[in-house]
C-alpha cells in the first residue's frame, strides 16, 4: 500500500465538498431535468442540502460506521445522501435500482444496513418486502413522495421531512456533525460497492477515502479535468464507475453532474446538456451507431451518398487529426467540409458535440464501432479497470488510442503479468477488503497488495500498452490442447450490429460451437424493410433468412480467426440462434450485461448436446421471468447451422 | 445542419419559452434587427421606400393584426379594409383637430379608436360562426366605406372628398406630408412594426393567446374548460383592429399622404391582407411578415418581368397578377394551409435533424 | 328521517382508506329535453367529497347529457343543481369550470393546433389574474404568473408521466396518450370535482390499467372528487365507491357496486347490451 | 290613392324584381353549398365571367387576344363574325361546364373534408383567378351586352297604371328588362326546383346534400354530382350575368352586385331553396324601400351598398341559422 499523505488535508468527500464551496461556491454542482427545465444547485446550495440531511440523519440516530443503503435512479438528492451519510461517519452502500427483491435482500443482509434511502415508492416497496427476511433496517427514507401517503410513517420518512428536522435541530446537532466530519480519516471507509460478480454472489468491496481520492486526483490530472466539465449521470449509482465519475472526480475537480429527467428522455437530455466528459459502455455506443445507421437507411439518396463518402474520408483522416498527426492539405479541406456537412451535425444529434474526453470500458469494443466515433472527432478512449481498483488500472493517453489495447497503466498503478498470463496490479486505488469475506479477499489480494484481475493479457513491447485476451478462467484448453478463448471470438461476433450476444463453447471439446442472440432493433428493422412479417422475437430469430445472415457473419469471423494461429482452433463449426434474449432477470447475465457462461451452459445443456451430436433441429422448453416477476415457459424448435471452417494450417506452436 | 443545440439547455422557464429557443435563431434575429435599424436607413432611397419597404412594413402590421383574429382566434374577417379606413380617418381627424400633439400619439390613438370599432363589430361573433361571420364582416367593410364617403365631417368637408395628411414632425423631422424623407418614412414604420410584432408575440405566447387558439381549435371544449369566449373573441377583435388601425393610419399618413376611401380601403384591401396571411401562414407572426413581403414583392417583380423585360402592356400584367395570386391562394390552401411559415418551419426541422431524414 | 339525512352526510372512510366527506354536488329532479325528446327524466343523485362516483348505463342512456348538465353546457328545463350546499344559479360553462369543476370528453377534445404543454396550460385559465396590458409587455406580474402556472402544469405533466411528449403537437400523439393529456388539462385546473367521460374508451388492457392507476392516484394525491362514465364494468366496480345506473334517461339504480350488481332492474337493463 | 304611396308601391315592385335576381344568384350558392358544403364566394365573378364570355363570343372576339398580341407581336382582336345569340349562349354554357369540371378536378377534389372556412377562402382565391382569366381572355374594358332583351321603361304599364293616382302620378315606371328578368328568373327557379325534385340527377344531388356517405354507398359519384352542381351554378351565373350585363354593362362591379346574394343567404339560410327566394325578395324590397324612405332623403343615398349586409348581420345575431335553416344542436 503506497503511503502518501492526503493532498492539502482533503481526507474525505465531505472535505472536498467544503473546499468546493470555498473555491466554487456559486458554480453549478448539480443539475437535474425536472418540471421541464434544468433545476440547478450550486456547490454552496449542495453543501447545505447535504448538511440538512446529515443533521437529519444524526437526529434519526445514525451512528459512526453504520451502513446506509442508497437505492434509486441517478438524482442529485441520492448523491447528496451518500455525501451526507459520509459526513456523519457512516458508510453509504449504493444498490442497483433494477435489482429484484432476492438480490436486494441478500445485499441488505450482507451489509447489515440499518437505514435505507430510496428514490421512490417502487424501491421502498422492495425494501419493505425484503424486510420480511432481513430485519436490520430501522428506518427508510424516500425522496419522491408520490404514492407514499398511505404508508405507515412510523418507520418511513420523506427526504424533505428529514432535512427539515435536520435544519430544525441544527443548533442542537451541528457541533456533533462537525466533530464527526473532522473525525473522518484518510483510511476510513468511503463507500461500499457490490460487485456484480460474474460468478456466485456479489461481494461488498470496501473502498477507503484514500482509494477514492487518490484515484480521482490521478485520473482527473491524467485527463486535465477542470471545474468546467459537464457530465451526465445515467449509469447505475451502485456501479463503481458512476461513484468515481459523479462523486470522486466531480468533487475533486468540482465539475457539474447532470441527471436526466427519466429513462425515455435520456437521449434528449444528453443532447441538451452536451457533456464534455462522457462515459458509456460499448453497448450504448453500439446502440447509438445502430440508430444512426437505421435512420440513415431512410435518408434520401444524396444524403446517404454524402454520409458514406464523408464517413469513409473521416475513417482515414479523423483519427489522425485527433492524434495530432500531420494531414495533407486536400484531406484537411475535405474534412472541413465533412465536419460541416456530416460530422458536426451528427455529433450534435448524438449530443456529443462538446465531448472532450470520452471513455468506454467493461467490454471489448469493436474496431468499426470505435473508429466510427473516433473519426467523427470524438475523443473516445478505452480504459481497463474494476471495482477492486477503484476503476482505473490502465487507460489510453490522448494521442495513443487504439481499439485493440486498453492503454498504459494509470498514474500510480503498477502492473505485472503472471506466468499463466493473468494480469496483476497494485495502486493507491487498490481496495481495502471484501466486506466480511477474508478468504476471497486473501485469494484476490496478496500481502504485498498485488491484486489479481482474473483477466489474461500481455503488454505490447512496442507501445507498452496492455492487451486483454479474455477472462483467465474462460481461457482454457480444447481437447487437442490448443488455446480456447471464447470471449475473444464472442466479441468478434458481437461486432456485427445484427448480433447482440454470443456464447461460444469448446472447452476440452474437439471443436467450437456457439449460441447467438440477434439484435432485435437491427434485425427487426431489416425485416421491416424487406417486409418480413414476424410476431415475436422467437419467430424472427428462427427465420431462415436471418439464420443465413448470421451464418455469413460466423463464416467471416472464422475467416479472420483462422489467420491467428494461436486461436485458429476456436473457429465455430456449428451454431444456433437462441429463441430468447439472454437476460439478467433469468440470471443468464450480470446486471452489467456480462454473460454467465456457467449458468447458461447448465441451463441450455440440451441445446449444447444438440450442437455436438450433429442433429440439425432441436426442440426445447425454457423458463423465463417476465418484467412483473411472473415466471413462464417458452417452447421452441431451433435450427442448427453448420459454418464453414478454414482448415487449420500446419504449424508447430 | 447549421444548428448546434448540444449544451444549449434551459435552467429557467423564462429561458425555456423565449421566442427564439435556439441560439442560431437568436443570432439571426439580432442580425436582422441590426440591419433593419442601423444599415437600411442609411442606404434607403425613395424608390425602395415607396415601392417596397414602407408598404411591406405597413402591410406586415395589418397582417399581424388580421392573423391574430383569423390565424390565432379563428374568426375570419373580410372587413380589414374598412378597419384600416377607420384608422386612417381617425388619424386624420386627430391630426387636424390637435395639430400640436405628436403624430405618434395620434397614430396610437387611431389604433385605439379602431380597436373599439372592431370590438363593436366583433359582438356578433358571439352568435355567428365560421363564414357566416366572414360574410357578416363584409357589412363592416361596406358600411364603413360608405360612411366615410357620405359623411363629409370625416374628411373635413373637403370638396374632393379626399383626405390628405398635413406635414407633421417627429424630433424635428417631417414624417408626414410631401417633404418627408424616405428614411424617416421607413423608420417610423419600422418602429411601429417592431413594437407591434413584440406585443403580438407576447400576447400570442401567453394566456390570452392560448385562449384564442383554444377558441379557434374547439370553441365548445374551450368554454367548458374555463375559457371565457366573450372575452377571448372581443379581445381578439380589439387587438386585431388595433394593429389594423395603426396600419391604416400609417398607410394614409405616412405612405400615401392622401387617400380616397373607396379605392384605398375597398374590399380589395381586405382580401389583399387576408391573402397575405393565408400565403404567409395562419397563426404565425413570422408568416405575417412573409406573406406581406411576398404580396408586396410579387407585383413589383411581375411588373419588372412583364413590362420592363417582356415589354407587355401593364394591364395585361395586372391581369396575370390576379390569376397568379388567385392560383397561389388555392395552391397554398391545398398543399400547405399553414403557408410559408410552415415551409420555413419544415426546412428548419430538416436542418436540425440533418443528416437524418426524421 | 332526520337521522337518515344525518348519516347521509356523515363522513366515513372506505376500506382502501379514502376519506369520504359530505355531499359536494346534489342534483335534484333534473329533466333535460331536446325539442320533444327527453334525454334525462327527473333524475336525482349526489356526489360526495372525495369519492369516486360512476355513472353507467347502455348507450343513449343520457350519461353524457348528465355530465353536460353538471358542467353547465346543457341547461336542464327542470330541476336544480346544488353545489357545496348552494343552489347553482344559471351560469355559463366557463363559470362552472371556475367554480372548480373540470372534465374530459368522450371523443377527445384537445386543441389540435397546440403543443401538449399549451393544451395543459389552457387548463389554468381560471387562475389568471394579470390583465392584457401586463401580458403584452410580458414582464412583471404576467411573467411571474406565467411561470407559476408553468410550474403547476409541469407538476401535473410529471404526475401523469408525459414529460417525454411535453412539446409535441397533440395531433401527432397516439390515442391513449391523447386521453392522458386531456386528463392533464383537466387536472391543471386543480378542480374539486373532476368529470371523466369514458376515460378508457377504446384503450387496450394495459392502457386501461395505467388510466385506472392514474385516476386512483389523482383521487389519492389531490383528494379530488371524481365522477366518471365508463362502460368497462370491471373497471367501474374496482374504482368507484358508488354507482348511478341510467337507462333511457331514467335512474334505475344507485348505490355501492355490490348493491348495483345485484339490482334486478339493472341486470335486466344490461341483458343483451353488446358492449358490456 | 296618394302619389307618394303609389311611388312607394312602385319602389316595392322594383325591389321585388331586383330581389328575384338576388334570389337567382343565391340559388347558385345554395346548390353548391348543399351538395358540397362549399360556400362559393366566386359566384359573383362567375356571373361576370359568363357575361364577359357571352359578350366576347357574340362579338366574335378572339380569346386571349391581348396575350397573343403581347407575345407574338401580332395585332388580332376579332374573328370578324358575329355569333347569333342562342349559339353564343350555348357556347358560353359549354365554357361554364368546362370551367365547372376544372374547378372540381383541380381545386376542390383536393380540399374534400377541409373545414368550411378553408373552402370559403379557396373560393375567394378562385374568384381572383377567374376574374384574372376573364380579363386575359376578353380584356378588362367595359362591354355592352345586348341579347335583344327589351330595354327602357314599359309604356304599357305606365299608361295602364297612370289612372291609379292623382294628376301628379304618371303611372308606375317599370323597366321592361326587369320584367323579363323576373319572368326568366321565376322560370329558372321553377326549373331548378323541378330538376332537383323530379330528375334522377336531381334526386342524387339531394341525396348527396343529405348525407355524403349514404350517397356514396348507394353508388352515387360525388365527383359527378359536384361537377353537375358547379355547372348549374354556372348556368345560374350566366343568366344573372346576362340580366345585369344588359342592364348596366359588363364590368367588375357586376361581381360585387352578385355578392348581394351573400346576405340573402344569411337571411334565408344556406341550405334552403325557398329561403333563398324569400331572402332575396326581402333584401330586394328592403334595400329599395330603405333607400327611398331613409337613405336618399336623410343619409345621402347609396345605402344599397351596405343595407343588405347590415340587415343580415343584425338578423343573424338573433337567429344564427337564418330563416329556414335547421337549428344547430351543439354536442361534445
Amino acid at each position: 500500500m503506497t503511503d502518501q499523505n492526503p493532498p492539502e488535508g482533503l481526507v474525505s468527500v465531505p472535505h472536498l465538498l467544503a473546499r468546493n464551496v470555498q473555491l466554487y461556491g456559486n458554480k453549478p454542482a448539480y443539475r437535474e431535468k425536472e418540471f421541464g427545465i434544468w433545476q440547478s444547485w450550486t456547490w454552496a446550495e449542495t453543501a447545505d442540502e447535504v448538511e440538512a440531511l446529515a443533521l437529519g440523519l444524526l437526529d434519526l440516530g445514525v451512528n459512526v460506521g453504520d451502513h446506509v443503503a442508497v437505492i434509486g435512479r441517478n438524482r442529485p438528492a441520492l448523491y447528496w445522501s451518500m455525501v451526507a451519510v459520509q459526513s456523519v461517519g457512516a458508510v453509504p452502500v449504493p444498490l442497483y435500482q433494477d435489482a429484484v427483491v432476492e438480490e436486494m435482500t441478500y445485499v441488505l443482509e450482507n451489509c447489515g444496513a440499518r437505514f435505507a434511502i430510496a428514490g421512490d415508492q417502487e424501491q421502498v416497496d422492495k425494501i419493505i418486502e425484503a424486510q420480511e427476511t432481513v430485519h436490520g433496517i430501522d428506518h427508510v427514507i424516500y425522496y419522491d413522495t408520490r404514492g407514499m401517503r398511505k404508508y405507515d410513517h412510523s418507520e418511513i420518512t420523506s427526504f424533505t421531512d428529514i432535512q427539515n428536522e435536520g435544519r430544525a435541530a441544527k443548533a442542537r446537532l451541528s457541533k456533533e456533525l462537525n466533530t464527526r466530519r473532522d473525525a473522518l480519516g484518510y483510511d476510513d471507509t468511503c463507500v461500499m460497492l457490490y460487485t456484480s460478480g460474474t460468478t456466485g454472489r456479489p461481494k461488498g468491496v470496501v473502498l477507503s477515502n484514500r482509494n477514492v481520492i487518490e484515484t480521482s486526483k490521478n485520473s482527473s490530472e491524467f485527463d486535465h479535468l477542470s471545474a468546467g466539465e459537464e457530465t451526465l449521470a445515467y449509469l447505475p449509482m451502485a456501479w463503481v464507475g458512476d461513484f468515481i465519475f459523479s462523486i470522486g472526480q466531480a468533487y475533486w475537480s468540482a465539475f457539474c453532474v447532470n441527471c436526466p429527467e427519466s429513462a425515455e428522455t435520456m437521449n434528449a437530455d444528453l443532447r441538451e446538456i452536451g457533456p464534455t466528459y462522457f462515459f458509456a459502455p460499448p453497448a450504448i455506443f453500439e446502440g447509438h451507431l445502430t440508430q444512426v445507421m437505421i435512420r440513415m437507411e431512410d435518408a434520401s439518396r444524396f444524403k446517404r451518398w454524402m454520409f458514406s463518402y464523408f464517413m469513409e474520408h473521416a475513417k482515414t483522416v479523423g483519427p489522425r487529426l485527433l492524434d495530432g498527426k500531420p494531414v495533407g492539405f486536400k484531406d484537411r479541406m475535405l474534412h472541413r467540409i465533412g465536419k460541416y456537412m456530416v460530422y458536426g451535425p451528427l455529433k450534435n444529434r448524438l449530443g456529443m458535440s462538446r465531448v472532450r474526453v470520452g471513455y468506454t470500458a467493461g467490454e471489448a469494443i469493436g474496431p468499426e464501432l470505435f473508429d466510427f466515433y473516433r473519426s467523427l472527432g470524438i475523443n473516445l478512449k478505452q480504459l481497463y479497470g474494476q471495482t477492486e481498483a477503484t476503476v482505473f488500472i490502465t487507460q489510453q493517453p490522448d494521442g495513443e488510442v487504439r481499439s485493440d489495447t486498453v492503454g498504459v497503466p494509470s498514474p500510480g498503478v503498477e502492473l505485472k503479468i503472471a506466468d499463466n498470463g493473468e494480469v496483476f496490479y497494485r495502486s493507491p486505488g487498490t481496495f481495502v477488503e471484501y466486506y466480511q469475506n477474508p478468504e476471497s479477499t486473501a485469494s484476490t489480494k496478496d500481502p504485498e497488495g498485488w491484486v489479481a484481475t482474473g483477466d489474461a493479457g500481455f503488454i505490447e513491447e512496442t507501445s507498452g500498452h496492455l492487451r486483454i485476451i479474455d477472462r483467465i478462467k474462460d481461457v482454457s484448453k480444447m481437447a487437442d490442447g490448443s488455446m480456447f478463448a471464447p470471449k475473444y471470438i464472442e466479441n468478434k461476433l458481437k461486432f456485427y450490429p445484427n448480433i447482440l450476444e454470443a456464447v461460444v463453447f469448446g472447452a476440452s471439446r474437439d471443436r467450437c460451437t456457439a449460441f447467438i442472440n440477434i439484435d432485435l432493433t437491427a434485425v427487426g428493422n431489416w425485416a421491416e424493410r424487406n417486409n418480413i412479417a414476424y410476431s415475436s422475437y422467437q419467430e424472427l430469430s428462427q427465420h431462415p433468412q436471418v439464420l443465413d445472415t448470421v451464418l455469413a457473419h460466423v463464416n467471416a469471423v472464422n475467416e479472420s480467426v483462422s489467420q491467428d494461429e494461436m486461436l485458429a482452433a476456436c473457429q465455430i463449426h456449428r451454431f444456433l440462434v437462441l429463441h430468447k434474449e439472454l437476460d439478467a432477470d433469468d440470471g443468464e447475465m450480470t446486471r452489467t450485461r456480462k454473460v454467465r457462461r456457467a449458468v447458461i451452459a447448465e441451463k441450455f445443456n440440451d441445446l449444447i448436446d444438440a450442437l455436438y451430436d450433429g442433429s440439425d433441429t432441436i426442440y426445447t422448453e425454457t423458463e423465463v421471468t417476465y418484467e412483473d416477476g411472473r415466471k413462464g415457459k417458452i417452447k421452441a424448435t431451433l435450427d442448427i447451422r453448420d459454418a464453414t471452417v478454414i482448415a487449420k494450417t500446419q504449424v508447430a506452436a | 445542419m447549421l444548428y448546434r443545440e448540444a449544451g444549449d439547455f434551459k435552467t429557467t422557464y423564462v429561458a425555456d419559452n423565449q421566442t427564439f429557443p435556439l441560439k442560431l435563431d437568436r443570432i439571426g434575429f439580432w442580425v436582422t434587427m441590426a440591419v433593419a435599424w442601423l444599415v437600411i436607413p442609411f442606404v434607403i432611397n425613395d424608390y425602395w421606400a415607396s415601392s417596397l419597404l414602407v408598404p411591406f412594413l405597413i402591410y406586415a402590421i395589418a397582417a399581424i393584426g388580421l392573423n391574430i383574429l383569423t390565424g390565432y382566434c379563428g374568426q375570419v374577417s373580410l372587413g380589414t379594409g374598412g378597419f384600416m379606413a377607420v384608422g386612417a380617418y381617425a388619424c386624420y381627424k386627430l391630426m387636424t383637430s390637435f395639430p400640436d400633439v405628436n403624430i405618434m400619439i395620434h397614430i396610437v390613438l387611431a389604433g385605439g379608436i379602431t380597436a373599439m370599432v372592431g370590438a363593436a363589430f366583433g359582438l356578433p361573433s358571439l352568435r355567428i360562426k365560421g363564414f357566416y361571420l366572414a360574410v357578416a364582416t363584409l357589412a363592416a367593410q361596406f358600411f364603413l366605406v360608405w360612411l366615410f364617403n357620405k359623411v363629409s365631417w370625416f374628411y373635413n368637408y373637403s370638396a374632393s372628398g379626399q383626405i390628405s395628411a398635413p406635414e407633421r414632425l417627429v424630433a424635428g423631422v417631417a414624417v408626414t406630408g410631401p417633404s418627408t424623407p424616405a428614411w424617416a418614412q421607413y423608420l417610423i414604420c419600422l418602429f411601429f412594426v417592431t413594437v407591434c410584432a413584440i406585443i403580438a408575440r407576447n400576447l400570442t405566447r401567453g394566456t390570452l393567446g392560448r385562449s384564442w387558439m383554444a377558441i379557434r381549435d374547439m370553441d365548445i371544449a374551450a368554454e367548458i374548460i374555463g375559457v371565457n369566449p366573450l372575452k377571448a373573441k372581443l379581445t381578439a377583435f380589439a387587438v386585431s383592429s388595433f394593429f389594423v388601425g395603426i396600419a391604416g393610419a400609417l398607410f394614409f399618413a405616412v405612405y400615401l399622404g392622401a387617400v380616397e376611401v373607396g379605392e384605398a380601403f375597398g374590399i380589395q384591401k381586405s382580401f389583399l391582407v387576408l391573402f397575405m396571411i393565408i400565403i404567409g401562414g395562419l397563426g404565425s407572426i413570422f408568416g405575417s411578415f412573409a406573406g406581406a413581403a411576398f404580396l408586396v414583392l410579387l407585383p413589383v417583380a411581375l411588373k419588372w418581368i412583364g413590362v420592363d423585360v417582356m415589354g407587355w402592356p401593364t394591364d395585361l400584367v395586372a391581369h396575370f397578377q390576379l390569376v397568379i395570386v388567385g392560383a397561389l391562394i388555392m395552391f397554398f390552401l391545398i398543399k400547405e394551409p399553414h403557408g410559408l411559415a410552415q415551409l420555413w418551419r419544415l426546412a428548419k426541422e430538416k436542418l436540425r435533424l440533418w443528416p437524418f431524414p426524421h | 328521517m332526520n337521522e337518515a339525512v344525518m348519516d347521509k352526510n356523515a363522513p366515513y372512510v372506505t376500506e382502501d382508506g379514502r376519506q369520504i366527506g359530505g355531499v359536494m354536488m346534489d342534483l335534484r329532479d333534473i329533466t333535460l329535453r331536446f325539442g320533444g325528446v327527453e334525454a334525462i327524466k327527473a333524475i336525482s343523485f349526489d356526489i360526495r367529497e372525495g369519492e369516486i362516483r360512476a355513472i353507467i348505463g347502455p348507450n343513449g342512456a343520457g350519461k353524457s347529457s348528465m355530465l353536460n348538465v353538471i358542467s353547465g353546457f346543457y341547461k336542464p328545463q327542470e330541476g336544480e343543481v346544488y353545489f357545496r350546499g348552494q343552489k347553482r344559479p344559471p351560469m355559463k360553462p366557463y363559470q362552472v369550470a371556475r367554480q372548480g369543476v373540470a372534465r374530459t370528453f368522450q371523443n377527445i377534445a384537445l386543441f389540435q393546433g397546440m403543443s401538449v404543454l399549451d393544451n395543459v396550460m389552457t387548463g389554468r385559465m381560471g387562475h389568471i389574474k394579470s390583465n392584457m396590458l401586463a401580458q403584452a409587455i410580458w414582464a412583471g406580474k404576467a411573467q411571474r404568473e406565467e411561470n407559476e402556472n408553468r410550474e403547476a402544469v409541469e407538476r401535473i405533466i410529471d404526475f401523469l408521466e408525459i414529460q417525454a411528449i411535453r412539446k409535441t403537437p397533440v395531433g401527432r400523439l397516439p390515442y391513449g396518450l391523447k386521453k392522458r393529456v386531456e386528463l392533464a388539462r383537466a387536472l391543471a385546473a386543480e378542480p374539486d370535482l373532476l368529470l371523466l367521460d369514458e376515460p378508457m374508451a377504446g384503450m387496450n388492457v394495459e392502457e386501461k390499467e395505467d388510466m385506472s392507476r392514474f385516476i386512483l392516484d389523482v383521487n389519492d394525491e389531490f383528494g379530488t372528487t371524481i365522477a366518471l362514465i365508463e362502460h368497462d364494468m370491471g373497471v367501474v366496480m374496482d374504482l368507484s365507491d358508488r354507482v348511478v345506473v341510467m337507462d333511457y334517461g331514467r335512474k334505475i339504480g344507485d348505490g355501492t357496486p355490490d348493491e348495483v350488481r345485484n339490482n334486478q332492474e339493472v341486470i335486466d337493463a344490461y341483458l343483451g347490451v353488446a358492449h358490456d | 290613392m296618394s302619389a307618394d304611396f303609389l311611388y312607394g308601391i312602385e319602389v316595392v315592385i322594383n325591389g321585388l324584381m331586383a330581389g328575384v335576381l338576388y334570389a337567382l344568384v343565391a340559388l347558385g350558392f345554395v346548390l353548391i353549398y348543399k351538395a358540397s358544403g362549399i360556400f362559393n364566394y366566386a359566384q359573383g365573378v362567375m356571373a361576370l365571367f359568363s357575361a364577359l364570355t357571352l359578350a366576347g363570343i357574340m362579338s366574335g372576339q378572339v380569346p386571349f387576344a391581348h396575350l397573343i398580341n403581347a407575345i407574338f407581336g401580332t395585332d388580332i382582336h376579332y374573328f370578324g363574325w358575329n355569333v347569333p345569340v342562342l349559339a353564343a349562349i350555348i357556347l358560353t354554357l359549354i365554357v361554364m361546364v368546362i370551367f365547372a369540371w376544372c374547378v372540381q378536378r383541380f381545386v376542390f377534389r383536393h380540399l374534400v373534408g377541409q373545414e368550411p372556412i378553408i373552402l370559403f377562402m379557396a373560393t375567394i382565391g378562385l374568384a381572383y383567378f377567374l376574374e384574372g382569366v376573364g380579363d386575359l381572355m376578353w380584356g378588362s374594358d367595359i362591354k355592352t351586352l345586348n341579347v335583344g332583351l327589351p330595354q327602357g321603361g314599359s309604356r304599357f304599364v305606365e299608361d295602364a297604371t297612370a289612372g291609379l293616382g292623382g294628376d301628379d302620378f304618371f303611372g308606375f315606371f317599370i323597366d321592361k328588362l326587369d320584367m323579363v328578368a323576373t319572368v326568366v328568373a321565376i322560370i329558372l327557379v321553377a326549373g331548378l326546383i323541378a330538376f332537383s325534385q323530379y330528375t334522377k340527377q336531381g334526386r342524387a344531388m339531394r341525396a348527396v346534400a343529405d348525407d355524403h356517405q349514404a350517397a356514396l354507398s348507394v353508388g352515387i359519384s360525388l365527383n359527378f354530382i359536384w361537377v353537375l352542381v358547379w355547372s348549374l351554378a354556372g348556368l345560374v351565373a350566366l343568366v344573372a350575368g346576362i340580366m345585369w350585363g344588359a342592364k348596366s354593362g359588363v364590368q367588375f362591379s357586376l361581381s360585387l352586385i352578385a355578392l348581394k346574394a351573400l346576405p340573402v343567404l344569411m337571411l334565408g339560410g344556406f341550405t334552403s331553396i325557398p329561403g333563398a327566394i324569400v331572402g332575396g325578395l326581402i333584401i330586394g324590397v328592403g334595400e329599395k324601400l330603405f333607400e327611398y324612405l331613409i337613405g336618399a332623403p336623410y343619409l345621402g343615398g347609396a345605402t344599397e351598398n351596405w343595407f343588405a349586409y347590415v340587415l343580415a348581420l343584425l338578423f343573424l345575431v338573433f337567429r344564427p341559422q337564418g330563416l329556414f335553416g335547421e337549428r344547430i344542436i351543439e354536442r361534445v
